[in-house]
């Protein structure tokens, strides 16, 4: 009988049908990302971070508003649209008011669109989107609004980055341009036309798009590259894209450098190994070689002895919820969340841990902060892996495209 | 040329690795009548064995004992899933391959995690075998076309040669002819479906170093090799051989030239537009061969299935 | 003639009595169930149904395996989403017609399809539409212009005119706008299997051979039906570009189409009510067990195969199964075989899953070693949860193994018929 | 001139090669009943399936009351007015008696691809349906699944499904093959009652079915027709004595 109970209490508990309950004394974060199928890798890599990060650098000082903690609550989105829509729902149907997610922009462009109209027809239950990862720069321009926050750098402020550091190389002369045909490999290829005609005399001998997810041999584009001269590469692929070209460029001969958004972790970084050394040449703000500060060894030391298989690779993680945290403690509420976002904007975060200062511009939301171009290398003192290899910083760029333009024509309420 | 050579050798390659999973895909269709939609998975299977074993004993050892396990599991869920569905009709089977296949990719993940694993060519051939036209090409390649080649000609040997071959092309034919002889038509399925997933095993363990090796690999690969074994036409084996070739060279050669609609479209009279991103057709006029490769064996899937529903090499009534 | 009459309105009550009472439980399932969570999961199981409705017209009805049905739905849905943009530009069109048009430009491309592909069944048939499901999920990308690329295209409901001083702003009103499109369907189609060419996809689906001898061209009963699956297919498509305001590739993909095979085919196959069944199962399924694991999929995909091995018409068909015995007045005597195995049936359950649940927790979030499952939270780096789900699962197992003999004997005992 | 009901005029057929049909000639009148009799592997199953577009003929015509239905579908010469059971009994085992009859019925009647009738609410067809369960003497099974009938009510529906339809020229292939000698009574005197007023042609094992039943027959040896005549005509028929004689002795070796 007792057997019965608990399973009857089983098929009402396991019900968001029934709770819609509020705990008052946490201020819930709900990060959807995907955490089960192909792609959870960075779902649940990302989780793992937002939990550490509100553990050590929120709740143990204290939370906000004098004692609230923060909790992550971690939504499957099985990276689908539709499902992002209704775990939005269902997280605000859960009391929460901070929606946080990053991987893949069209998810993103998804929730904020939806976000948007939310807050437009309910407005005592509104939501604000921490946006930590996807970068496609539609988002801080044409469909920017108020209630999203990127925490990221946007494409082209990382092509920035990366043609500044291009500019410095005058052995570079001929530049293939190659990507996954979607918005953020357009993006990609965009503003690495424009910038590098700005700012050198590189010549572009290639510029392509290929269907995202479903070349499993790049053979051929390895050839066409190595066929066009190119010295250098420029490609915003990920996953197995990213692998699959960079293996088959290497396997064709090529020796030059692969200048890449996403060609790190989750498996990247170990595959690569020796031969990645000398050609990946990444761009973020997260890597830690050299280390940004001792605190930050610590801080290391102790998520790897939580998450040994994880890496920390999402510095923005420890940016997002502490400028998160603060502008909580200034608008002195977490449920009025037009106060927290006044609070917000404009805010320039000065970071111990990373050394840095990020400052989220008030015209369009976008985090303005340093930007580091990495080399795959073995002489670092934080791999990514286990592998023995990770990303050693050889330029930064301080506060990269801190006056870009916008398109973004914010309505505030 | 160069530059063509090399493509069509990249081609032949890939287009022989596709032949690899399709040859077992097409025994099993033309033995039982099924089409087992959960071949890639046995691809994938084969692929994380042998990267398991080649942790302890090395890639070599992974090569033989990895094939030999997926063939015994292919066996084992020949005997205890499919044989149970089989009296329900083609369609539950086809359905119950397609749950497996789910499964499968369900337990990979959960095994092995879902990033990248590191599962790599031996060191002994990473090396360059030879260089045309500015373009190497590595031994692995090499070791993947003899290997391919071998199973080619091992299978066409077994199967015109030997005895068990003559049984299992009578029971092409004749199933119930064979059975009637007193062979032991189930133990030639379960065999059969063994060897069958046994083949896609291989291919994982060889393909997997260069394909890649994660829990994607399989949806990556899964449904260009129903196009391979439908377009050579089902139950052909020298039809999945040139079908596989075809949509080899047909990637690659897709991947390879930059063919611009635009080209054609201005050839043909058409002005470029001037603001082209903002053109109602800017989608034709930016489209590209490389874009649309990948779609090139689907197109021909369709068009063989509405002209010629029994494939290249098929037999009408199959 | 006065019985004659009060017999026919007799009959017309009774088979109208379904109907009603579906209407009321819609009606009243938003109070039963409220908070904004559970109703976006009712609308989006109200639009599986309809989906799967469809499917099975194809599936369960014609006998025709598609793995490309979610293309019709994904095709009306980006034309509604683009009519609700052009309404925003002046076109009239009030919203709960929307579904109307979806449902047309379903059945305008299964037209097309379905004029090739239905010449044959079974493998041909099915590899068509895995060419066709491809071919467009893959232009989705190609084609920004009209599919929007990856991030799809979004509209807002909104901006359609009132209708009767409805703006459709909240969800509960969309649900009862997908309510009634979902009860609409549902009867047209079950009024479709009582149409000549509606019973002749049955036919066809059993014997196309004798069908042919008996007048009719498979191929043209077969194109019918998949032009209805289309029509619903649509609707489906534009009550999804309602309630969720965005299409995206997704909704044309392969994994869309496999989602509602498993749905159907788990629902059952065989009866016009099993979809409804399956869908309801399936979307809680990836909703709510997605919320507890993240193993949900494999859970998913361990019912599915069960289903198809152990249970081919589906958890219709396990319930339908009881009617015998029901008539026989027998079934009292299934109850106690079945109280006595369901307990340690949940043991076993409950210990595999926790097994399973445990490795997976040790081996992929090993430093965290606390872990709750089904509310006991314990810790996972010890010896003792290991032996006692063990002990469950094996002691579970053995003694369904000796039950189930008495549930097989009850079994033959309940549909034994007396001579005589 | 009378039109025959059904001409078959030179007919030949080949599978990969081998002729099975060579050159088949054979005409029947309208009203008649025509036996077809031989030797297992004569062709006559093959003969059905050319007439009713089962296979396409390698060369030669075939005419139903005049017109060329030569290599037309099997739909297609079923609304033309000529239908067929099978050896193998071919019924729709998942639906019932009376959904097995009515189907048949369906396309006669002019509902075609209709999805607009309520099959419930049309009267005459329900009727005609019950009317035809009854001459079966199926009435008792009418809502039971046709596939758990017994084998001689299967073959009845079989005959039920063929005739219902209304066609004209009825092609019956071994309609008795496998029953007791009560059940293959039953059965003659179902064919007899239902096809009155119409063109049989029926292929039978049984000489004293055949001779029961047919005004004419014709005997298929080896791919051609080499006798047609009466009874009593084609008893008497030296060749015909010999094909079959020459049968008995091989099957005896």
């Amino acid at each position: 009988m007792k057997l019965f109970k608990k399973f009857a209490s089983f098929v009402l508990a396991s019900g968001v049908f029934f709770s819609s309950s509020t705990f008052a004394d946490t201020v819930k974060i709900a990060f959807i990302e995907p955490l089960s199928g192909p792609y959870a890798a960075s779902g649940s890599q990302g989780l793992a971070q937002f939990k550490f990060v509100a553990e050590d650098q929120i709740n143990k000082k204290g939370g906000v508003l004098g004692g609230k903690n923060f909790e992550i609550i971690g939504f499957d989105n099985k990276l689908s649209a539709k499902e992002a829509v209704i775990q939005v729902e269902v997280a605000i149907d859960q009391g929460i008011r901070f929606i946080a997610q990053g991987n893949s922009s069209g998810i993103a462009n998804a929730i904020t669109d939806h976000v948007k109209k939310h807050n437009k027809r309910n407005p005592d239950k509104r939501v604000l989107f921490i946006n930590y990862s996807a970068v496609d720069p539609a988002l801080t321009n044409d469909k920017c609004n108020f209630w999203h926050f990127r925490f990221d750098a946007n494409a082209d402020n990382k092509m920035d980055a990366i043609t500044d550091v291009i500019a410095g190389q005058p052995d570079i002369k001929k530049m293939y341009l190659i990507g996954q045909d979607y918005s953020f490999g357009k993006a990609v290829a965009a503003a690495a036309e424009k910038y590098l005609a700005e700012k050198t005399s590189v010549e572009i001998v290639g510029n392509e798009l290929h269907p995202i997810s479903k070349v499993q041999d790049f053979t051929p584009y390895a050839r066409k590259i190595m066929a066009s001269g190119a010295d250098a590469v420029i490609t915003g692929n990920w996953g197995a894209d990213m692998l699959n070209l960079g293996k088959s460029l290497t396997e064709a001969g090529y020796k030059g450098p692969i200048y890449c958004y996403y060609c790190f972790g989750v498996g990247i970084t170990s595959v690569f190994g020796e031969k990645g050394v000398g050609m990946l040449k990444a761009v973020g703000e997260g890597f830690h070689n050299p280390a940004p500060s001792d605190e930050f060894r610590q801080f290391h030391k102790r998520f790897k002895a939580k998450y040994p298989d994880n890496d920390f690779d999402q510095p923005r993680v420890i940016n997002a919820l502490s400028m998160l945290a603060l502008a909580i403690d200034k608008a002195g509420t977490a449920d009025d969340v037009v106060a927290v976002a006044k609070a917000l904007e404009g805010m320039t975060f000065d970071s111990k841990l990373l050394n840095t200062k990020v400052y989220m511009r008030p015209q369009d939301h976008q985090a303005i902060q340093n930007l580091h171009i990495g080399d795959h290398s073995a002489d670092v003192e934080f791999d990514m892996d286990n592998s023995g290899y990770g990303m050693k910083i050889f330029k930064t760029v301080e506060m990269a495209s801190m006056d870009s333009p916008t398109t973004c024509k914010m309505k505030r309420p | 040329m160069d530059l063509f050579i090399i493509n069509f050798l990249d081609g032949l390659i890939y287009g022989l690795l596709l032949f690899m999973l399709s040859s077992g895909l097409t025994l099993i269709f033309s033995m039982m009548g099924v089409l087992n939609l959960a071949h890639s998975a046995f691809f994938m299977l084969g692929a994380y064995f042998a990267y398991q074993i080649s942790l302890y004993l090395g890639f070599w050892v992974g090569l033989l004992v990895a094939p030999p396990i997926v063939t015994v599991l292919g066996a084992l869920v020949e005997r205890y899933g499919l044989r149970q569905v089989h009296q329900y009709g083609h369609v539950p089977e086809l359905i119950f391959t397609f749950g497996l296949y789910f499964v499968i990719e369900e337990l990979v993940q959960y095994i092995w995690g879902k990033n990248f694993v590191e599962y790599r060519a031996p060191e002994s051939l990473d090396f360059v075998a030879f260089t045309l036209a500015g373009g190497s090409i590595q031994a692995y390649k090499v070791f993947m076309l003899l290997c391919s080649v071998a199973i080619f000609l091992g299978l066409y040997y077994v199967l015109a040669r030997t005895r068990v071959g003559m049984i299992i092309q009578a029971s092409l034919s004749y199933p119930k002819t064979v059975e009637s002889l007193g062979h032991n038509v189930p133990l030639v399925f379960m065999g059969v479906f063994g060897v069958g997933t046994g083949l896609a095993g291989i291919a994982g363990v060889i393909a997997g170093p260069t394909l890649q090796t994660y829990p994607g690999m399989a949806f990556a690969l899964g449904s260009i090799v129903f196009v391979c074994v439908v377009v050579g036409g089902l139950g052909s084996l020298f039809g999945a051989f040139v079908a596989s070739l075809i949509i080899g060279w047909m990637k690659t050669f897709a991947a390879a030239y930059n063919v611009g609609a635009a080209e054609i479209l201005i050839y043909f009279g058409f002005e470029y537009p001037d603001n082209v991103y903002y053109h109602p057709w800017r989608d034709l006029w930016t489209l590209t061969l490389p874009q649309i490769g990948p779609l090139l064996p689907y197109l021909l899937l369709v068009l063989i299935l509405i002209f010629r529903p029994y494939g290249l090499f098929g037999r009408r009534d199959a | 003639m006065v019985s004659y009459t009060s017999r026919y309105s007799n009959n017309i009550l009774k088979s109208l009595l379904p109907w009603i009472i579906s209407t009321l439980i819609l009606i009243i399932l938003p109070f039963i169930f409220t908070g904004g969570g559970s109703v976006t999961i009712m609308n989006q199981i109200g639009i599986t149904i309809v989906m799967a409705m469809s499917y099975n017209m194809l599936l369960g009805q014609g006998g025709m395996l598609s793995f490309g049905h979610a293309v019709y739905m994904g095709l009306g849905g980006f034309i509604a989403v683009h009519i609700m943009n052009f309404v925003e530009d002046g076109l009239w069109l009030p919203l709960p017609l929307l579904p109307l048009v979806g449902g047309l430009v379903g059945l305008g491309m299964a037209t097309i399809v379905g004029s090739f592909s239905t010449r044959k069944a079974g493998v041909v048939f099915a590899m068509i539409s895995l060419g066709i499901g491809e071919l467009l999920a893959a232009s989705c990308i190609v084609i920004t212009a009209f599919f929007g690329g990856e991030e799809g295209v979004s509209g807002d409901r909104t901006w359609a005119p009132p209708t009767f001083g409805i703006e459709f702003i909240t969800q509960i009103e969309v649900y009862y706008l997908i309510a009634f499109w979902v009860l609409i369907s549902i009867f047209l189609m079950y009024l479709f299997t009582q149409t000549p060419v509606g019973k002749m996809a049955n036919a066809v689906r059993d014997n196309p051979e004798r069908a042919e001898f008996v007048g009719y061209s498979m191929r043209w009963v077969r194109y019918v039906s998949f032009c209805g699956a289309g029509f619903f297919a649509g609707i489906a498509g534009a009550l999804f570009a309602i309630n969720f305001e965005i299409l995206t590739e997704e909704n044309l993909s392969m994994g869309m189409s496999f989602n509602i095979l498993l749905a159907t085919y788990i629902g059952g196959i065989g009866f016009f009510i099993g979809p409804v069944i399956g869908a309801v199962g399936f979307t809680l399924l990836q909703t709510v067990l997605g919320l507890q694991t993240d193993l949900w999929a494999l859970y998913t995909g361990v019912i599915f195969i069960l289903t198809v091995m152990y249970a081919p018409s589906g958890f219709t068909g396990i319930v339908t199964m009881h009617y015998v015995p029901w008539q026989l007045g027998k079934i009292h005597l299934l109850f106690k075989p079945y109280a006595k195995i369901l307990v340690p049936a949940l043991i076993f359950v409950a210990g595999l899953t926790s097994l399973i649940e445990l490795t997976n927790h040790v081996r992929h979030h090993s430093q965290e070693t606390s872990i709750t499952l089904y509310w006991i939270t314990f810790e996972s780096n010890t010896i003792i949860p290991w032996i006692v789900l063990l002990a469950m699962t094996l002691g579970g197992f053995y003694v369904c193994r000796v039950f189930a003999k008495e549930v097989v004997d009850a079994w033959g005992e309940a549909n034994y018929v007396e001579k005589g | 001139m009378t039109l025959e009901a059904l001409k078959i005029d030179n007919v030949t057929k080949s599978f990969s090669g081998t002729e099975i049909i060579r050159g088949l000639n054979l005409s029947v009148g309208k009203n008649e009943r025509h036996a077809v009799i031989g030797p297992n592997g004569a062709g006559k199953s093959t003969c059905y399936n050319l007439i009713t577009g089962r296979y396409e003929v390698t060369s030669g015509k075939i005419f139903l009351h005049g017109e060329d239905i030569t290599n037309l579908s099997p739909y297609e010469v079923k609304r033309k007015g000529l239908s067929r059971s099978f050896q193998i009994t071919n019924i729709f085992p998942k639906m019932s008696v009376f959904e097995n009859v009515r189907c048949s019925l369906l396309w006669s009647m002019n509902y075609k691809y209709s999805f607009w009738h309520l099959l419930g609410s049309q009267k005459e067809l329900n009727d005609r349906a019950e009317k035809i369960i009854v001459e079966l003497n199926l009435a008792e099974r009418k809502n039971t699944l046709a596939g758990v009938l017994s084998y001689a009510e299967q073959r009845a529906l079989e005959i039920g499904i063929t005739i219902a339809g209304g066609s004209e020229v009825i092609l019956l292939d071994e309609p008795t093959a496998g029953m007791s000698v009560s059940e293959t009574e039953y059965i003659v005197g179902l064919i007899r009652k239902v096809t009155e007023g119409k063109t049989l042609v029926v292929v039978e094992h049984d000489m004293g079915v055949v001779f029961d039943l047919a005004d004419r027959i014709s005997v298929l040896v080896y791919g051609e027709i080499i006798a047609t005549g009466s009874p009593q005509e084609v008893k008497d028929n030296q060749a015909v004595q010999e094909a079959y004689l020459g049968a008995a002795l091989e099957e005896e070796h």
